[in-house]
């Protein structure tokens, strides 16, 4: 019988409050092949690893069961330790008393008698235990960026630079992405496309990066190190190689009511168009939906302006086959939609805008130049009301929006009141607000200027109502410091709506089998120590993808996910989990069931020799491919004769569990 | 909190079914009440009040009987507070505390003749019966 | 059906298989058993007819690894079983000359074979060539196949209890249902292996045998054509296949139609799924017990 | 923790998948939600590593109720496991039923990593449905209790 040794932590009094330590470690003690159990304070720590080092080394163990915090917190770290002393990582069972025994039981005396039983079970499982090696797979040394913002963009420049080649897929004809529509950044006021151009530049000129835009990743296989990806790159109509970018096409279209989504849809632009000009790809595409020639066949003439012989009206999606050894996702968000919030009126009038039409409204490549219009009349606005939270901390028991804070309104706002007051002084601006968030470097000051500097009018309060009357815009709203309702006659209203993930997420998130929360952001592997990865190996994330956020934080997580990108793609093979499936070929059927629910094709029959008591034949048989496997177990359960088993979780490891559990 | 207005507190709640915890203290319901102007008391203060324990101070105010009953403020509240659930609460509570008003099921009916309508019935029923 | 051991004859004597694998005349008109015949003389043996109620299917997972081909006969039923066995790569086709016999349903002392009075039709799933006459083409079943398995789920749960608590504990292990069945083809079942951790060749405690039809059922689930088998060679009248017909039942239901043994999708219920199946809460919201 | 008259507790088997139900349980945990001590977690990669004989086995040797918990439809780890465990589940707990044994016993819930204080009212539920139906006597000895 192997020799066990086992080791229950105190974890301080997360442990020792509810159980009774000393008696669990006591118990153990007449368990067959227990031939060492203790206790201590805290068996992390380097005097616990040590303690447990020397009692591996003294009682010669075979395995140890340390009852301690979740397995999901400390495993790796107690297999290093016996790993150290001599021991196989994979003859370590961890019994779980914190989570799920001491802090969710309030009796001393149940939470022991629970405590016992779970490292009753944890030491039944490792009698069945057998030593595992784990096995090396190949790292692809190329990164997939999904999403070609700015969080795209600064990931790909930072892995590029380190080395490695990376692919940006961007769905839209250009990267860019949100912060190209920005006209000014907050806290500092500089123009978004100066600071923004220049990188997108340098992503086109750099050799290790490779855009494809106008294209989006349809199907992902492999795992960690070893991705395959499919990206359909749609049809643009156009040669991208050839196309200069000169613009002439979009000056001769004819048809000229396609909504400029680039801004905002608050103006028209022909079906052939380049989104902006700084565009990276600088290269035209043509709306299928628009053009005058894909649906009627008639036209042409952009193909006869075109002097670089450019125009393909027979183009058709292509299908690019791709290898890469981790993937990020930086798809961004959208603005919500503020229709839904009938007593804002956004849907029924032209002169409540979103913030981020505002933004286009303001921006000088906007859709009136840059001077502020209200798009109604396109007067100069003279009383300007921006309303915060609009569908941001909403219950999730009403059907006004979202349950979070949007995180960055309450900056941009006070940077749109600021920027307005300081190019019309003559326009009064009014804020409503809720509360006034501003936690970053020097954002509280950059608020205060607003107000001191700028006489912008902060109300404290909520707006109940946006009607119209004539040409103006009746705000009525709560002023809760002066305890009375307000009425402003205004000209144009903006809502600073909330943000939400791009809806490309929810698909890209199901193809990755990356974890994503209720409100489609993705989940990080842990919310304070791994925040630009996700749970799911090899997938790394990066921008408003996870979470709402500024410029700033985007780009540093950008960074931050680079690096863990830079980290992985640094290392030629990756150890692989050995806890994977194994086909006993003497209980084979080669009954091809198993191979069925594989979900990563990790199992193949090949006719073979077998060999065993009184068994010499050649027979159809399973054969699983280590590297490939990822140890779901799916395949354990289809096979009807018990030849496929689990490494790690045996049938009979986890029979044994059941065990020590009823009996 | 004395043991009446913990108590008044509590049945206020309860026929609510608010809570008065989940406020954010955004100002909407005020922003969006139409009688606003009239009631001495505001919806975003009733939810304020209530949590205080000032809820005398309520009762005692014409604000209670001055809510139009109108939803806005139910509809719009962001965080499913529902000030006029409180304010109707509050009606309630007043009437059922007018213990002189109270009437047995027989009282009522004694006072009704054929001539009365069905619908007066019922109200006087819902009224002084609480 | 003269007209069978003819055609058998005949290809045994132009060397087209090596053997026949049939049924003998046993001691009395009802006796009549799987046997496999590799001359004339031994053909003299042979027999067809209303007592051939033996699905030969199993055999031929053993028979396909002799040398030359073999000749099965197979009523309609039998070549449901076949064919799974085909998608299981468990028999190869090559090895096999299959003549399709019509069937008018099966008989033993008692009547009716109960498989034959729920028959599932009379299509022949795989062959080479198929000897009938009119009247085997005919249906035989009068019963709906799902009747008995209806009356039963119309019961409540604790009439159920006591109908299966009075009919598995007549059971004996003799594991007859298992060497039987075409779909228990395993080279080492879970009960002969002593590492399954369920491993045992006679029930010790009462839930032992419940939990042997239980697993076996389960096995066999989506693989089972419910040719009945089981409940014919059951020596204590165990009405085994009522199990397997409610995963059937079930599997059609929540599933789509499903027979196992017909078309070419290797795929069974189990090894399949779609992403809107009903969650397994169904079962609590279903049925009257 | 439920105790009867007799002092009986139930017995609870919990098969928990490590991405998702595994890590909400744990979460539960952190958030220090109560459920009864009744309940005893088995980690297993996913939930279609749950093969039906494990059930059964804990049927056999005195549990009194089986959980098993995945992720949600379409966040399973490994992409589709919860599908075909889903399906096997099903139809276990299906057969199950059609032998007379009590619906109660068997269930199957996704919990998220998010949904601690999901896993928390789960087992509670599941504790008190269990603790309803009593000592399971049907999965231990079907033939001889007439």
């Amino acid at each position: 019988m192997p020799k066990i040794g086992v080791f229950v932590c105190w974890c301080g009094s997360n442990i020792a409050g509810t159980v009774d330590v000393e008696a669990v470690s006591e118990a153990m003690k007449t368990v067959p092949g227990v031939v060492f159990s203790t206790n201590y304070q805290y068996m992390c720590s380097a005097a616990g690893q040590k303690m447990i080092a020397d009692a591996i080394h003294e009682y010669h163990l075979d395995g140890i069961v340390v009852a301690s915090c979740s397995p999901r917190m400390h495993e790796n770290t107690f297999r290093k330790t016996a790993q150290a002393a001599g021991l196989n990582p994979y003859m370590v069972e961890i019994a779980n008393i914190r989570e799920q025994c001491s802090w969710i039981h309030k009796d001393k005396e149940e939470g022991t008698r629970k405590a016992i039983v779970l490292a009753k079970a944890a030491v039944a499982k490792l009698l069945h235990n057998q030593p595992l090696q784990a096995g090396t797979s190949a790292v692809t040394k190329r990164c997939l960026v999904i999403g070609g913002g700015i969080a795209g963009i600064q990931t790909a420049l930072d892995v590029a630079n380190a080395g490695y080649e990376v692919d940006i897929v961007e769905q839209r004809p250009t990267i860019g992405g949100r912060m190209a529509q920005l006209d000014k950044t907050f806290p500092t006021l500089d123009c978004s496309a100066c600071i923004l151009t220049p990188k997108m530049v340098e992503a086109a000129q750099n050799e290790k990066i490779r855009i494809i835009s106008y294209a989006k990743v349809e199907k992902v296989e492999g795992f960690v190190g070893n991705f395959r990806a499919t990206i359909r790159k749609k049809a643009r109509f156009i040669d991208e190689n050839k196309c200069t970018g000169c613009s002439l096409c979009m000056q001769k279209c004819p048809s000229k009511k396609g909504r400029d989504e680039f801004n905002m849809e608050m103006n028209n632009r022909p079906a052939i168009y380049i989104p902006f000009a700084q565009a990276i790809p600088n290269v035209a595409v043509i709306d299928p939906e628009q053009c005058i020639k894909l649906k009627s066949g008639k036209c042409g003439l952009c193909e006869k302006v075109c002097s670089a012989g450019a125009i393909n009206y027979q183009q058709k999606d292509e299908l690019l086959e791709r290898e890469y050894g981790a993937i990020v996702v930086a798809t961004g968000f959208r603005p919500m939609d503020p229709s839904p919030l009938n007593e804002l009126g956004y849907a029924e009038n032209k002169d409540v805008i979103t913030s981020l039409e505002l933004e286009r409204l303001m921006n000088a490549a906007g859709p009136t130049k840059g001077t502020l219009l209200r798009p109604s009349d396109l007067k100069h606005p003279r009383e300007i009301v921006f309303i915060q939270c609009v569908g941001s901390r909403c219950d999730e028991n009403t059907n006004r929006g979202k349950p979070y804070c949007s995180k960055i309104c309450c900056m941009y706002t006070a940077k749109h009141a600021m920027l307005i007051r300081d190019k019309y002084p003559d326009t009064n601006v009014h804020v409503f607000y809720i509360d006034v968030r501003t936690p970053g470097k020097n954002f509280d000051e950059f608020y205060r200027r607003a107000v001191e500097q700028y006489g912008v009018d902060y109300i404290k309060g909520m707006v109940g109502k946006v009607a119209r009357e004539g040409d103006k815009l009746m705000v009525r709203g709560s002023d809760l410091i002066n305890n009375r309702q307000v009425e402003i006659a205004a000209d144009l209203v903006v809502l600073a709506t909330a943000i939400e993930p791009d809806p490309s997420a929810r698909s890209i998130g199901t193809m990755l089998t990356a974890s994503m929360d209720t409100n489609d952001f993705f989940t990080e592997a842990h919310a304070k120590l791994r925040p630009v990865e996700s749970p799911t190996a090899g997938i790394f994330l990066s921008g408003v993808a996870q979470g709402p956020k500024d410029v700033p934080e985007t780009v540093a997580q950008a960074s931050a996910a680079a690096s863990k990108v830079i980290g992985l793609l640094a290392k030629d093979h990756l150890v692989t989990n050995p806890c994977v499936a194994l086909s006993d070929e003497l209980l084979c059927n080669g009954c091809s069931q198993c191979e069925k629910v594989c979900p990563y094709g990790a199992i193949t029959y090949e006719n073979r020799e077998v060999r065993g008591p009184g068994v010499r034949e050649v027979r159809r048989v399973a054969r699983v491919n280590p590297a490939v496997c990822q140890g779901c177990g799916a395949c354990t359960v289809t096979c009807p004769s018990g030849a496929m088993d689990l490494k790690g979780f045996t049938n009979q490891q986890i029979m044994a569990e059941v065990d020590a559990i009823c009996l | 909190m004395d043991q009446n207005t913990r108590f008044l507190t509590e049945t206020v709640l309860r026929i609510s079914g608010v809570d008065p915890r989940k406020c954010m203290k955004c100002g909407k319901c005020s922003g969006t009440c139409p009688n606003y102007d009239a009631m001495e008391y505001h919806p975003h203060q009733f939810v304020s009040m209530v949590e205080n324990g000032l809820i005398e101070q309520l009762m005692n105010s014409n604000a209670v009987y001055l809510c139009l009953g109108c939803m806005a403020c139910v509809e719009r509240c962001p965080r499913h507070v529902a000030p006029g659930k409180l304010v109707g609460a509050l009606a309630q509570l007043k009437l059922r505390k007018q213990d002189g008003n109270h009437k047995g099921g027989n009282d009522i009916a004694a006072m009704a003749d054929e001539k009365v309508p069905q619908q007066l019935l019922m109200a006087a029923m819902r009224k002084y019966r609480k | 059906m003269k007209k069978i051991k003819a055609r058998a004859l005949s290809l045994l004597a132009d060397g087209t298989v090596k053997r026949v694998l049939g049924w003998e005349r046993g001691e009395d008109a009802f006796d009549c058993s799987p046997a496999l015949f590799e001359n004339e003389a031994e053909m003299e043996r042979f027999v067809y007819g209303t007592c051939a109620g033996a699905n030969l299917s199993k055999y031929c997972v053993k028979m396909g690894k002799a040398e030359g081909k073999t000749l099965v006969i197979l009523k309609p039923c039998d070549t449901l079983s076949f064919r799974q066995l085909l998608h299981e790569h468990r028999v190869e086709r090559d090895a096999f000359y299959i003549i399709g016999a019509g069937c008018t349903g099966m008989m033993d002392e008692n009547g009716l074979l109960a498989k034959c009075a729920a028959c599932k039709g009379k299509e022949f799933a795989v062959y080479d060539e198929i000897i009938d006459t009119e009247e085997c083409r005919l249906p035989t079943g009068t019963e709906k196949r799902m009747e008995q398995v209806e009356k039963l789920e119309n019961m409540t749960a604790q009439e159920r209890f006591a109908f299966w608590q009075g009919e598995l504990s007549r059971c004996i292990r003799c594991n007859a249902c298992r060497n039987v069945c075409p779909a228990c083809t395993c080279i080492k079942c879970v009960f002969d292996n002593p590492g399954s951790g369920v491993q045992s060749k006679a029930p010790v405690t009462d839930f032992e045998e419940n939990m042997f039809h239980i697993i076996r059922a389960y096995h066999v689930a989506g693989r089972c054509t419910d040719c009945g088998e089981c409940s014919r060679v059951c020596p204590q009248g165990i009405p085994l296949h009522l199990i397997n017909r409610k995963l059937i039942k079930d599997m059609n239901e929540l599933y789509g139609d499903y027979q196992a043994g017909l078309g070419d999708n290797e795929r069974t219920p189990l090894t399949s799924f779609t992403k809107e199946d009903a969650e397994p809460g169904i079962i609590h919201e279903r049925g009257n017990g | 923790m439920s105790v009867s008259n007799t002092g009986w507790t139930p017995k609870i088997v919990a098969f928990c998948c490590n991405w998702c139900s595994y890590a909400g349980a744990d979460l539960a945990g952190s958030g220090r939600m109560q459920y009864p001590a009744d309940v005893k977690i088995i980690r297993v990669p996913c939930s279609c590593r749950v093969n039906p004989l494990f059930i059964l086995r804990a049927f056999e040797r005195g549990a009194d109720g089986v959980i098993i918990c995945g992720c949600h439809p379409g966040d399973c780890h490994y992409t589709s496991g919860n599908y075909y465990a889903r399906r096997r589940m099903t139809m276990l707990f299906s057969l199950l039923d059609y032998l007379g044994i009590e619906r109660g016993r068997t269930r199957v819930e996704w919990v998220s990593a998010a949904e601690g204080a999901k896993f928390a009212k789960t087992m509670n539920e599941f504790v008190e449905t269990v603790y309803t139906l009593g000592e399971n006597r049907k999965l231990r000895d079907i033939r001889c209790r007439k």
